[in-house]
């Protein structure tokens, strides 16, 4: 059975159809990548599946449950976390702090708990801390739990918006070009690190750039182009399918 | 927090017992009226201020129309005593309860405002309930003020003296600074950070942002509102023009002059601010010449203050406060700044 | 925490200190009143004037004596025409300085906020604020010295309906003073056979009122009542120029100040308002007691601060001399509570505002008669007809 | 009252004429703000103190010196736009790159400064100015317009045409736009944002002082008349949409209209109140003003 079932979504913004028709499954356990050229629509993608958007047409469903028209925190909640292309971190709070945030849907501190400290919310205090410190140290960022996320390197700050995603235990991570801007060593890094969090029985969707990296990790690939899927399969087959050289190479030419 | 807590957050539990026990037993080693109700005035600003810091120090969503909330606990308690014979402690109560609903009035339209579109329509509330407290005069005195406000009592105790006003302010005050201090401390405190660095990464997170919005401004407002009520019985006549922008600006002023996302920067800003214009009440022996000057030269004073710090101290007085005692921890030769 | 004590406990000790020094000269040790005068903020056109001349007068009593031989002493606080320090300049006045008697507030606002303090204390207040709440809203120990509307309405009116006026359009600010004169004029206007056509108000700080005036000027009124104070008297007699309405206009008390003149300039000709017989000393006649002491002070004020003292300078004279007049028919151990039932036996005292006197009912203590309507001719006040 | 008669033709023009006065004023007003805004994305709180000092120095330079009113209203404005270019100098630049809040506190700090300075230098009075040109009102349809209301429209359209020009014709205007658009862009492509954040701080005093300068002839001016005109020169900024010229220019207008209108047809006690709810409203449903297209803020 299918962790998380897309069909027939389409996004559209004023006459733009930024996602098209699109369908696809992602199974349990697997880490499946999205790739398609700029502007192919794999961040609105992302943001439909989260909540962030909302789609004209088409189910998003997600260990059963129907994900379009939830609102972003409620997905979160279900199971389904997510990081961005542009880090959205929390840059005066320190790793361990961002992270914390991250434990928000598994804690239960309400404002009214939080401002008497009623009895429990110092045990689930200490609890959360100890959770966002295992997932810092997961990610290899134990060692920079009291600087504040402004102050770390692109890099980690990567690792960091990943770990704080994890905090939040989800069952499904969306990972929005983790690689983007690292260098190589880094990016094998996160390489490692992506496949702990598989070994942690997290299932992945991952959109990047970093071919090398798809390829190196991923069960399968998904291939967008101007809204539309043009593929899917795993690596090997996506690296020959005519309609993806093409798409790619198209791309090419319009850089150069 | 720091990696160390444990020294740290001895040394600030130690400052905070002493400076509670000073100002606790202040009316007993030396009781002045005049600088009791200045600084029972200072602790109403430090109540509204831990609740505005709350809202825009570490929610970061901005309010110039505190005054309100401010106003409509005074005449909420006001009116309730006055013309209804209600005990103090139920105006109190009541108090709170109609500013929180006041500030879930205003939350609600204005969820999707940010900056700028956000201070213009909280300023704009706070107009119009200034029009309101005027032209109600059937229930608020109108224009005229409301007066003959009782003191403070709770069943045949009465509190009348400068003495246990100035008592009566700053242990809400401690409750106010202890409850907004958990909240900030905690779980909330951080959702509250969170959506003020990043709205996006905070729902990421599993955040409500519409309900931790909403739930932000409605503890603020009740904050004012308490802050309200404690005016109305102290000073026992309140009027519209207690409750005007400029209080709220003024009050924006004291939150970031203290330092945003610090609630202790916060109370202090409102103190430094509060004192200014009475700082003969708190500096001994000034001659009538000096006060007079002080008087005349007011404004100027705080407009300078805001500047000179803003300028000199970025992050506002609590950062200031930080760097000094930094400054000052590695003068002493300190054995081991094991931090990463 | 100890440290904190030791704070504590210095502040006391320098304040002891402090206070012992004041005493210098231990024989005549100077009668204290305390004043709260809005130096500051909106009021500050009015509370400077006020504060001139209670300097001027101190001066001049010590100089002849003072009381029974001791001197007095006005300490002269600022509340920024600001409730809240009107309230901290009370206590401290009270507490600190142990003042007999409170001269003050400027505003009604602040007069109305030091009333609580004023009653735990049990001393005597002398308001030079106008609002009619301050004695309708009866207080043994508060007394005023202005004119209230309830005295000055009544008086236009009857002015008025001599004219042969009976549709009148009523115009005023929203702040004190207008929202009072305006409760008042209604609640009068049938006793003098008159109805409103027409209600308009403004803000304080309102700079144009032609939309208010064209709905007037098509109510078609007989004249206009224009009750307020501030500098926007001057803009509602321009724009009733610009409108090109003919019909006459008529202020209040709060228009005795020749910056309306100026600030209207041809458009304040004809304008008409009533106010104490101050601004034209002559009209009590030149050989009475009224003439004598409204000329003797504008000449003073006049020489000492260059400029002709405003009717707010009058109320300060009226509120100070009130006290002093009282202070010098008590022995010298005197208490509070003789202090106001001194005050509040006031008789035929001739001050600036007219000739005051209070009872156990009435503590603005003026009438009718010590009011005249002038007329704004050349640019200079004259009575009018 | 209940005794509201129909109102006419020319009673109508004459509310339309009121407004469209006031709205000029709120209007210069409002360009200010969104001069500011545009350059720094903070709210200059001084904005009323400049419309104040505009007037209040050309009293100054009328009366105090003796100069002859056109030289006194020049020289006023140019000392005025000095004011500006100084507070930017003294206050803000040193700090202009810590994000609009403490900038915001700053002008907060520095309207204090400027409305206390006007007191202790020129007096707790109101003052009077004279009319630009001295005579009866124009008939107009059966509506009076005094003179002083055509210079004040002769003067606002002449700032409005010279900032358009500004900003359509010359180097800086368009450096002026690139930093509205996007500050780190325009940096990054070599323009002086310094620069024009001060030359914003200068025209921004400048046309306040223009504003209080026209305007006082008919109302006078006084210490403390800064804040409540600064309030309504941002509610007119925000009513038209932030950082838009044009816009704020409507929004002053609109603003002027609202209040006449609301006079004229409701009630007058009620003016603010209405104008207020209109804006509460448009906020509520068209955060990004009435007359801007510029696109909300993306996440």
């Amino acid at each position: 059975m299918s962790l998380l079932a897309v069909r027939e979504v389409t996004k559209r913004f004023g006459g733009l159809t930024a996602v098209d028709a699109v369908s696809f499954d992602t199974h349990e356990g697997q880490i499946k990548a999205i790739i398609g050229p700029n502007g192919a629509g794999k961040t609105t993608l992302f943001n439909v599946l989260t909540g962030f958007e909302r789609p004209e047409d088409g189910t998003v469903t997600f260990d059963g449950r129907e994900v379009v028209g939830m609102r972003p925190h409620r997905v979160v909640r279900a199971g389904v976390a997510r990081t961005f292309q542009n880090t959205q971190l929390f840059d005066e709070m320190s790793a361990l702090e961002n992270a914390l945030v991250g434990r928000f849907p598994r804690t239960r501190t309400g404002m009214f708990s939080a401002s008497l400290r009623l009895p429990g919310t110092a045990k689930e205090e200490r609890l959360a801390q100890e959770e966002a410190a295992k997932t810092l140290r997961l990610v290899g960022l134990g060692d920079a739990s009291s600087v504040p996320a402004g102050d770390l390197p692109h890099g980690r700050r990567r690792l960091l918006e990943i770990a704080r995603a994890l905090a939040t235990e989800p069952r499904l991570m969306l990972l929005d070009e983790p690689a983007a801007g690292l260098n190589s060593s880094e990016t094998e890094a996160l390489a490692e690190v992506l496949y702990r969090i598989r070994a942690e029985g997290i299932t992945l969707l991952v959109v990047e750039h970093d071919m090398g990296l798809v390829m190196e990790v991923s069960d399968d690939i998904v291939v967008l182009n101007e809204g539309k899927k043009i593929a899917e399969g795993p690596p090997r087959l996506i690296q020959k399918d005519p309609a993806v050289i093409e798409a790619y190479l198209g791309e090419e030419e319009a850089d150069a | 927090m720091g990696a160390r807590p444990g020294r740290a957050q001895r040394s600030r539990l130690v400052l905070i017992a002493a400076i509670v026990i000073a100002l606790a037993a202040l009316p007993f080693v030396y009781s002045d009226a005049y600088l009791l109700k200045v600084l029972s005035f200072v602790g109403i600003n430090v109540i509204i201020v831990a609740g505005l810091s709350l809202l825009f120090g570490y929610a970061g969503q901005v309010s110039l129309g505190h005054a309100a909330f401010y106003g409509i606990g005074a005449y909420t308690s006001g009116v309730l005593a006055v013309r209804f014979g209600w005990p103090w402690i139920a105006c109190v109560a009541a108090a709170v309860v109609v500013s929180a609903i006041g500030g879930l009035i205003l939350a609600v339209p204005t969820l999707r405002l940010k900056g700028h579109y956000l201070a213009m329509a909280t300023l704009a509330f706070g107009q119009i309930a200034y029009v309101a407290f005027v032209e109600a005069k059937g229930i608020t005195g109108g224009i005229d003020g409301l007066s003959g406000i009782p003191s403070p009592s709770l069943g045949p105790l009465e509190l009348r003296s400068a003495e246990s006003n100035y008592l009566l302010v700053w242990f809400f005050v401690g409750v106010a600074l202890l409850l907004a201090g958990n909240i900030v401390a905690l779980r909330p405190g951080r959702a509250l950070r969170a959506l003020h660095a990043s709205e996006a990464g905070a729902q990421a997170c599993g955040i409500d942002v519409v309900r931790t919005k909403v739930q932000v401004f409605v503890v603020s407002a009740s904050l004012a509102g308490l802050a309200g009520s404690l005016f109305a019985h102290l000073v026992g006549f309140i009027s519209p023009s207690s409750f005007t922008l400029v209080l709220s600006i003024e009050l924006v002023a004291m939150v970031v002059l203290g330092g945003m996302g610090s609630l202790a920067g916060a109370a202090l800003g409102a103190v430094v601010l509060t004192l200014i214009p009475n700082l003969d009440a708190v500096v001994p022996g000034m001659s009538p010449r000096a006060v007079e000057l002080l008087q005349d030269w007011n404004a100027d004073i705080f407009g300078v203050i805001l500047i000179v710090v803003m300028l000199f101290m970025p992050g506002g007085l609590a950062a200031g406060a930080g760097r000094l005692a930094g400054w000052v921890r590695r003068r002493r030769p300190a054995p081991s700044e094991a931090e990463a | 925490m100890a440290l904190a004590l030791m704070l504590t406990l210095a502040m006391v000790g320098c304040q002891q200190g402090g206070e012992e020094t004041t005493d210098l000269k231990p024989t005549e040790e100077p009668i204290k009143i305390g004043a709260v005068v809005s130096l500051t903020g909106p009021y500050a056109g009015l509370g400077g004037p006020e504060k001139n001349v209670i300097d001027m007068e101190v001066a001049k009593i010590n100089a002849e004596g003072g009381i029974n031989g001791r001197p007095i002493e006005v300490l002269i606080e600022d509340d920024g025409t600001d409730e809240k320090k009107a309230q901290a300049a009370t206590a401290k006045l009270i507490d600190k300085e142990k003042v007999v008697a409170l001269i003050g507030a400027t505003g009604t606002g602040q007069t109305m906020a030091m009333r609580g303090d004023v009653d735990k204390a049990g001393i005597p207040q002398v308001s030079m604020a106008g609002g009619t709440v301050i004695t309708q809203q009866f207080d043994k120990l508060v007394f005023q010295t202005p004119w209230s509307n309830t005295i000055v309405v009544p008086y236009t009116l009857k002015y008025l309906q001599g004219k042969g006026y009976k549709k009148v359009a009523l115009i005023a600010d929203d702040g004190g003073f207008g929202k009072d004169g305006i409760a008042v004029l209604k609640a009068n206007l049938a006793k003098y056979g008159m109805t409103a056509v027409a209600e308009e108000s403004f803000k304080p700080e309102d700079t144009d009122m032609t939309a208010q005036m064209t709905k007037i000027k098509n109510a078609k009124p007989d004249v206009i009542i224009m009750w307020t104070a501030g500098a926007n008297s001057a803009v509602v007699l321009k724009n009733a120029e610009q409108l090109k309405i003919d019909i006459p206009i008529v202020g209040s008390h709060g228009n005795a100040r020749m910056e309306l003149v100026k600030g209207a300039g041809a458009a304040a000709e004809g304008f008409r308002f009533p106010a104490g017989k101050i601004l034209l000393p002559d009209e009590y006649g030149t050989d009475s007691e009224e003439y004598k002491v409204a000329k003797s002070f504008v000449d003073e004020y006049t020489k000492k601060y260059g400029e002709a003292p405003s009717t707010f300078a009058g109320h300060a004279y009226d509120a100070l001399y009130i006290i002093v007049d009282a202070l010098k028919k008590l022995p010298a151990d005197f208490t509070s509570a003789q202090l106001r039932d001194e005050i509040e036996k006031t008789k035929d005292f001739i001050g600036i505002g007219g000739t005051f006197n209070y009872s156990p009912t009435d503590h603005n203590g003026l009438k009718e008669s010590d009011l005249v309507m002038y007329e704004v001719k050349g640019g200079k006040w004259v009575i009018a007809k | 009252m209940g005794v509201d008669a129909e109102v006419t033709g020319s009673e109508l023009l004459q509310f339309i004429i009121a407004g469209l006065k006031n709205g000029s004023i709120y209007a210069l007003v409002a360009l200010g703000f969104t001069i500011v805004y545009a350059s720094t994305k903070a709210i200059n709180f001084a904005q009323g103190e400049f419309y104040m000092f505009g007037g209040m120095f050309a009293v100054f330079f009328l009366s105090g010196l003796g100069m002859p009113l056109a030289l006194a209203a020049l020289v006023s404005v140019i000392t005025v736009t000095a004011v500006g270019l100084g507070f930017d100098r003294v206050a803000i630049r040193p700090r202009r790159d810590a994000g609009p809040l403490t900038l915001i506190i700053i002008t907060i700090g520095g309207s204090m400064v400027f409305q206390s300075f006007a007191r202790h230098a020129f007096g707790p009075d109101e003052r009077p100015l004279p009319v630009f040109t001295a005579g009866p009102s124009i008939d107009f349809f059966g509506a009076a317009i005094e003179r002083q209301t055509l210079w004040i429209w002769a003067l606002t359209a002449v700032a409005v045409v010279a900032l358009t020009i500004l900003y359509t014709r010359t180097k800086l205007g368009r450096a002026m736009r690139a930093c509205m658009e996007n500050r780190e862009a325009a940096r990054l492509m070599g323009i002086d944002t310094n620069r024009v954040v001060t030359i914003s701080f200068g025209l921004a005093a400048g046309l306040g002082a223009l504003g209080g300068l026209v305007v006082t002839p008919l109302t006078q001016t006084a210490f403390n008349v800064g804040p409540s005109m600064g309030v309504k020169g941002f509610a007119a900024a925000i009513l038209g949409g932030l950082g838009n010229p044009l816009a704020a220019v409507a929004g002053g207008i609109t603003l002027g209209l609202l209040e006449s209108l609301s006079i004229g047809f409701l009630s007058s006690t009620y003016k603010d109140v209405i104008a207020l709810a209109v804006l509460l409203a448009v906020l509520v449903l068209r955060p990004e003003g009435l007359f801007s297209r510029a696109s909300r803020e993306k996440m």
